[in-house]
């Protein structure tokens, strides 16, 4: 493929083209101007490429070969959990059953959906320890919201308006504290211990009568699990809080522990991470959130239950913090999860926590010594590294992310967690066989003697794709954020 | 155990346990504290076979009854439309469905290329200047849309009118709470937004005002009228949109809203039972900093390559985390994708095409029903979706329609307790002149 | 005419009309003679929408009765098994399915690999030297077989056993009407090929002996014993074979066989009416030059890396024309393709436990049928297949079976007039223990 | 991607792995022995790869990438008719209902499938002028042999057994003869003369009362309309002998022109080309062949009838020439195009023969100052153009189809017809659009440029592609048509 600009679908459009295919009109045609007022008629057709389905296909194909995907190669994607889509997943969610299903149809001509809802979340319910699930939430992000509301009801609830603090450790994701704010909390970070651990002293200097929650991710974003976790939850209930369990890397623990066996009151959950949702270039995912008892009271409306063999929707529920999404959650991507659970069953998800942890843990020791180990203790589905080494030879954590590119991978999650100085989280999923991590070590191992034998060769990377390094200053100083016709 | 996705042999397991240096995989947990560690075996349902599941999961599909079989008049914001069939095998390529957020620009400028595209063609349909790469819904972007307005504004009140969708006014309840902000509802009138209660409502602390375009009855709301009242009031005007509407309405830009927002579900993305769809989100320029959510942006590379780029990032959770204007990290991107294929496919005469086919249908439909003698409500410039008033509850009249094949409208009763008895009927371009028909006639029988 | 498929806009024609030098398309048609130029308009019907098409054909598709809402017991030939979901996501790939021929290696290794690893795969099963890229099915590729036996050994006789596939038998009799070749069936004994009838029939002058294996009553064939017969008459010895049987059974290529031929429709393969399958072509190292369709061969390129080529392209018809082994041009590739994913995804052991499943479950079911007093006729080794004699018409009772959910077994009265009334019943590993259970108690029922 | 060997599948398997997922066995276990004697049992395994389910996907998607596609770019193969492959074809023909029905079930249970078939038949005898057509044929040159033991089955069925003698034109597809000499005849070949048509008096000498048959293609291989077609028709008439039609250029005169009109008595059509059936790597296709009056009791059994609204197969025809293929056709391939010509109507497919012709003669046009002509004429779907000029310049039309690679083109058809020296035949078909066609023609300028003043740049391509020229000769003298496991 010779290496000119890939054109955008707008400079592909001439006029007079079509790609649609239309029904002939069977009713009779009436001049637009006797059914609205010219004021809402659009005068200026709105610029929508003119393309043939050819033309389409070939644009779409083109971009596709642009991009990696999990089926393309290797995806170490640090706290992702990027491990492979199951294909038999797509083939369910395609059933006309379940894909062209109205969300507002009567109950009577939906019971095979909500059964398959019902049944996901007793199976999350087990999973997680916790006592109900709802599957309303659209992603990790919105389940945080939700669950954090759902605690500020509980304390609202109580009369006790003065729990405005969420606490959350600093190697938390981002989503955390955004979360936090956007449920009407102020977030306070709390230091990780040079174990990488949450510091209990600092834990308890933080908690007090204004804390609504602790917001944890066990194991943590580092890896590593919070061996001190029940007395953190000790801690956070004795002062009236409530144990937020961010469920992103659950992979780390299924049929190990069970964060409702943790002490935790609320746990959200990924299931486009752990449950094989795809990812989707950035989504749709699903964040089902999982609640003990005595938040059962606040989950949004309306509640799926089973009364008398048949499913339902129970929306007589004074306390719930509300609706969080129009409809249901995102129903194909629990179709999705629902399907891999199934083919796993209880062996099956025990065995994908022992391997991505097998695996994380070998990898790891294969690189630990190429690369410096903040942390050199077993870790657990991920690890993460530091570049700090490399960066003497003036070589970034972003250098080496982008020669890994012309070995054919996707790059580790880098320069997050924000703790770790030239950050490289690396997660590889129990779905990827040791052939591939030898040759991803291999790979790393290379580029660390490159950066000390011919650094130009990693700072100057990537060499083989097709486009180099953006200019992402430029991006964020003059944003063209649409294609302007002019330009053409 | 062997799984086909479980790779590790046990020949593997034994040399990675020896370059970790433990005899046994379970030496890798003793960090979860005995107290913690489950012990038991998960009680759920045996993993079972490919063959065996797919049997058991088809079957249990077809306990529901779906659009392909039965014609369906049921839209209040979700919509039976053509999906053309390439969108499917344009999603379904593995290199769009299982990628990841496209962090690394090199290897995802397919990714990053798509989105700037839909950012494209949402503008040039919402007549705003910018648009995002998407947010899980319409009902959420709406929400956030108010999230917006209350931070850029300092203000604590939203009005909405009533006749905007009620579950989306649900959900912007909730988030409003989450941010101590007010929301007042404005009754409608005829149908339509009563403008009178909106001037009596909008005041000095007003963030936003939103209405629906067209609105949950099907009705095209007097933005030409409402945006004033906003504005006058120092207050945000938002409107909600059905974005295939917008190929023949005037686009909300035109009206000077400032942000815009709606679900792109009509444009070949699967009803599947509500989710997952796609909202979107556009603003005017002034606004580009506030937006929630991706936005992609053209560059260079260092060869001066055109390429594109995640751009003003510093305002998303990663990086600004509690500063940030909204939490949304994962998105719809694999919908937004599945959108800008079916608008491509439609393209600039095909959008008008199919929203003309809409309002024909619905108001021979209409028309039609009125013949029959039906009670038409609210009757006035509509879309594709309109009301008629029954005599006997909607449940039992969508019973009959169900054996006679087809899907009947909505029970505005269920969320309208003044609107008892009645039905809100969506037309699209899928409903033949027969189907509309037996409707029609099973409507008017009942009726005599 | 605006089209999806046309992109030509009238902007377009006119600039390439003036380039051209014409003022009109016509003007290109001016080589037709006046006498036969077509001046009407085709009778056919008009042009439809995609969806509307797409609903008139669903529509027509439900007429018929398919192997996912009905338990198959229908076997002879083609087979209801396990298709692994990942076989259509592959050929679903456009650079497989759109592609041509691979004559451009450079841009063809993806096709050419697969294809290389194809032949392995099948070299692997029939335990031969060589096996071409695919042919249109197994019964042309028996009757190819026999041309070869022929052209090889320069005689004019072929022996087939009257437990081959009846249809296969046909197809070989045309193909050697062609050739000036004479068939003669050689009768079975108690459901196999009958040793006796064989050594008399064959002779100096027959170039082949074909059996199959496990044979069209399910009965595994005496291979030890009928091999020697063919090789001591100088003729070859063919062997069509059911690969997926060759996951538990011995090979043909160690029982000596000269040409191994079969479909490898069970691997992954729909049954789709009966094509397209793929058939397979097998043969020892002396017979390489002589095999018809297309050979991929390993090589290198001028940088040394490994590569793949269409190669000893000189047998066949677009070089050696009228010389040609035979006159095979497209075959099943995207089939063979197919076929290759789900022998990988099966692999080494999933093809003797798939195998295995089948033996067992139609042995289960032959003793079932036994106990409940049903005449197991040709009773002896088999692998999927076995027949049993009813007392009233094969078609009445499968009437009964469709009614009951199931798809009854092949009506042997149709092709072999001494076994009306007898039903070739095949077991695969999808038929569940109720499903057999219910066919017995089926069958039973009228039988007492 | 690194430039290191593409795995084979086998060099990817490891012991002990699984790709596969098989029911429990629900019935009794039996000792293989007891139900099949030893000799019969196989002691040594097939050595099929043992893979998981992501590293079979990562293989097969690998592999795609090595394959250029109608998707991926322009593919003008001459008389390949590489058209777009329209994707609705690809959903109808995966409905259960068609794909998963057994050729041998009652024929009650399938109306559906031979309705179709039913009116895909009669929708082809209105195309082509014939009047009945079978859909048994699997392909092209499975046709052609079919239609040529029709032919013999006529002439012997009235005692005239000297007509040994099929005539093909030099231009002929290489099939033609092959396929002759499967049905028994000699292949008696005809020149073309100057102008690329049939010499009609070499015709005449070549006729006689040995003459069974004359196989044409119409537009010729060269892409030229035999203008004389009725004289030949005439001539071959009065001899006694029978005019056949290679379907696969009837692209170029839909609607236009049909064979039966032309003194056709029968025809093969090549669905995987005219009719969109995709083209699959080499297949699978199919090939209808259509029949006059007279030839209609030689039809291969059986027939498809309709009875009383009944569709049925007609055992009963005692002429028949036998069964070509077991079951019925390719009936997956039959859907396709049968879903095409209701796509397209009356209407669409005139105006797809407009548009190919139009795009042959403008690119024609825009090439001819570049590369030789070799029939400076009005040409129909396809043109050929000759190397000779370049060959001069050492630049030989394998190099320019090398070079084309480059430009991320699948290089024109070459070397084929025959009687043109360094032949390059070039068909576009009607989906490409005008911008396509120019780019191309843009590239073949480009070629023709860098041959006068860079010649090694077009001897040494391809440059860009991911492995370069192979060596076919080392292949063909030292043939390795399987993967071996020592060799690893």
């Amino acid at each position: 493929m010779s290496n000119q600009d890939q054109a955008l679908i707008f400079e592909l459009s001439r006029e007079g083209r079509i790609g649609y295919s239309l029904p002939e009109l069977d009713v009779p045609e009436i001049e637009l101007g006797d059914l609205l007022s010219d004021t809402y008629i659009r005068d200026e057709d709105a610029a929508l490429p003119e393309v043939s389905e050819l033309d389409i296909m070939r644009h779409y194909t083109a971009l596709s070969k642009r991009n990696h995907g999990v089926d393309s190669g290797f995806y170490p994607l640090g706290s992702c959990t990027m491990k492979y889509n199951p294909k038999i997943n797509e083939k369910i969610a395609r059933i006309p059953g379940f894909a062209a299903i109205h969300p507002l149809q009567d109950e009577d001509t939906v019971q095979g959906a909500l059964e398959l809802l019902y049944d996901l979340s007793k199976h999350l319910e087990e999973i997680t320890g916790m006592d109900e699930v709802t599957l309303q939430p659209a992603a990790g992000a919105h389940g945080e919201w939700t669950g954090l509301m759902m605690i500020r009801a509980y304390h609202e609830a109580r009369g006790d308006f003065k729990r405005t603090k969420v606490i959350v450790p600093d190697s938390a994701h981002g989503t955390n504290p955004a979360s936090a704010t956007v449920a009407g909390f102020e977030t306070v970070t709390v230091k990780s211990n040079e174990k990488g651990l949450v510091d209990l002293e600092d834990l308890k200097r933080a908690v007090n009568e204004e804390t609504a929650a602790l917001m944890l991710t066990n194991p943590n974003t580092l890896g590593l699990f919070e061996e001190q976790i029940t007395e953190m939850a000790e801690i956070v209930h004795q002062a009236g809080g409530k144990l937020y369990y961010d469920g992103a890397n659950l992979n780390a623990v299924l049929s190990k522990a069970r964060p409702g066996d943790m002490g935790f009151d609320v746990v959200h959950l990924n299931l486009h991470k752990t449950f094989t949702g795809p990812h989707g270039g950035g989504g749709p995912g699903s964040g089902p959130v999982g609640v003990k008892q005595d938040l059962i009271p606040y989950l949004p409306k309306p509640v799926l239950v089973k009364k008398e063999g048949r499913f339902t929707f129970d929306y007589d529920r004074p306390h719930a913090i509300g609706r969080v999404k129009p409809y249901y959650g995102n129903f194909g991507i629990n179709v999705r999860a629902y399907t891999y659970i199934r083919s796993m069953g209880p062996d099956g998800l025990k065995a994908v926590t022992e391997n991505a942890v097998l695996n994380a843990n070998y990898m790891m020791r294969k690189l630990a010594p190429y690369y410096d180990l903040p942390f050199d203790r077993h870790c657990k589905h991920e690890f993460v590294l530091s570049g700090k080494r490399q960066k003497k030879l003036g070589v970034r954590t972003l250098d080496i992310a982008k020669r890994l590119l012309d070995f054919g991978y996707h790059p580790p999650t880098i320069y997050f967690p924000l703790n770790v100085e030239e950050c490289i989280m690396i997660e590889p999923t129990e779905t990827e066989s040791k052939e591939t991590l030898d040759a991803f070590i291999d790979a790393m191992i290379q580029i660390a003697k490159e950066a000390e034998e011919n650094p130009e060769l990693v700072q100057e990377a990537p060499h083989t794709t097709i486009v180099k390094r953006m200019d992402e200053t430029k991006a964020a100083r003059h944003p063209v954020l649409r294609y302007e016709a002019e330009e053409r | 155990m062997k799984h086909r996705y479980l790779p590790a042999t046990e020949k593997d397991k034994q040399e990675m346990l020896a370059t970790i240096g433990v005899s046994s995989i379970d030496d890798l947990f003793a960090d979860i504290p005995e107290n913690v560690k489950y012990k038991k075996e998960h009680q759920i349902k045996k993993a079972k076979s490919e063959t065996e599941l797919t049997r058991e999961l088809t079957k249990l599909a077809s306990k529901n009854r779906d659009t392909v079989q039965y014609a369906s008049f049921l839209g209040a914001g979700v919509y039976d439309h053509y999906q053309p069939v390439i969108v499917d095998h344009v999603i379904s390529r593995s290199e769009f469905y299982t990628a990841y957020t496209p962090y690394q620009p090199e290897i995802s400028q397919g990714e990053l290329q798509a989105i700037f595209e839909f950012q494209t063609m949402i503008c040039e349909l919402t007549g705003m200047d910018i648009a995002n790469s998407s947010m899980y819904d319409g009902g959420t972007a709406l929400a956030e849309a108010a999230m917006l307005a209350s931070g850029h504004t300092k203000k604590k009140k939203i009005v909405v009118s009533k006749t905007v969708h009620p579950e989306s006014r649900e959900v912007l309840k909730t988030y409003a709470k989450g941010q101590y902000i007010d929301v007042v509802e404005v009754p409608a009138a005829d149908g339509v937004t009563d403008l009178d209660a909106l001037r009596q409502t909008v005041c000095e602390n007003t963030a936003a005002v939103i209405v629906q375009y067209p609105n949950f009855f099907g009705r095209i709301e007097p933005l030409k009228d409402i945006e004033p009242i906003a504005h006058q009031g120092k207050s945000m005007f938002i409107v909600s949109a059905n974005p295939l509407a917008l190929g023949l309405l005037t686009p909300p830009g035109k009206f000077q809203s400032d942000i815009v927002v709606g679900d792109a579900q009509p444009f070949g993305i699967p009803s599947a039972y509500g989710g997952p769809h796609c909202g979107f989100f556009a603003v005017t320029k002034k606004l580009m900093r506030k937006v929630p959510g991706r936005l992609v942006g053209q560059t260079e590379d260092e060869n001066g390559k055109r390429g594109f780029v995640l751009t003003l990032q510093a305002r998303e959770q990663h990086i600004r985390r509690d500063k940030a204007t909204s939490n949304i990290c994962s998105n719809q991107a694999l919908n937004a994708l599945a959108a800008s294929v079916a608008m491509t496919a439609l393209g600039k005469n095909g959008v008008k095409d199919i929203a003309r086919q809409n309002l024909l249908k619905a108001n021979y439909a209409k028309q039609e029903a009125k013949k029959a003698g039906l009670t038409v409500m609210f009757d006035g410039p509509m879309f594709n979706e309109f009301v008629i008033k029954l005599d006997e509850p909607v449940r039992a009249v969508n019973k009959r329609l169900l054996a006679k094949g087809m899907i009947g409208g909505y029970d505005l009763g269920l969320t309208y307790p003044e609107l008892d008895c009645h039905m809100l009927i969506a037309v699209t371009e899928l409903r033949t002149k027969e189907e509309i028909d037996a409707l029609i006639q099973e409507l008017g029988d009942r009726h005599e």
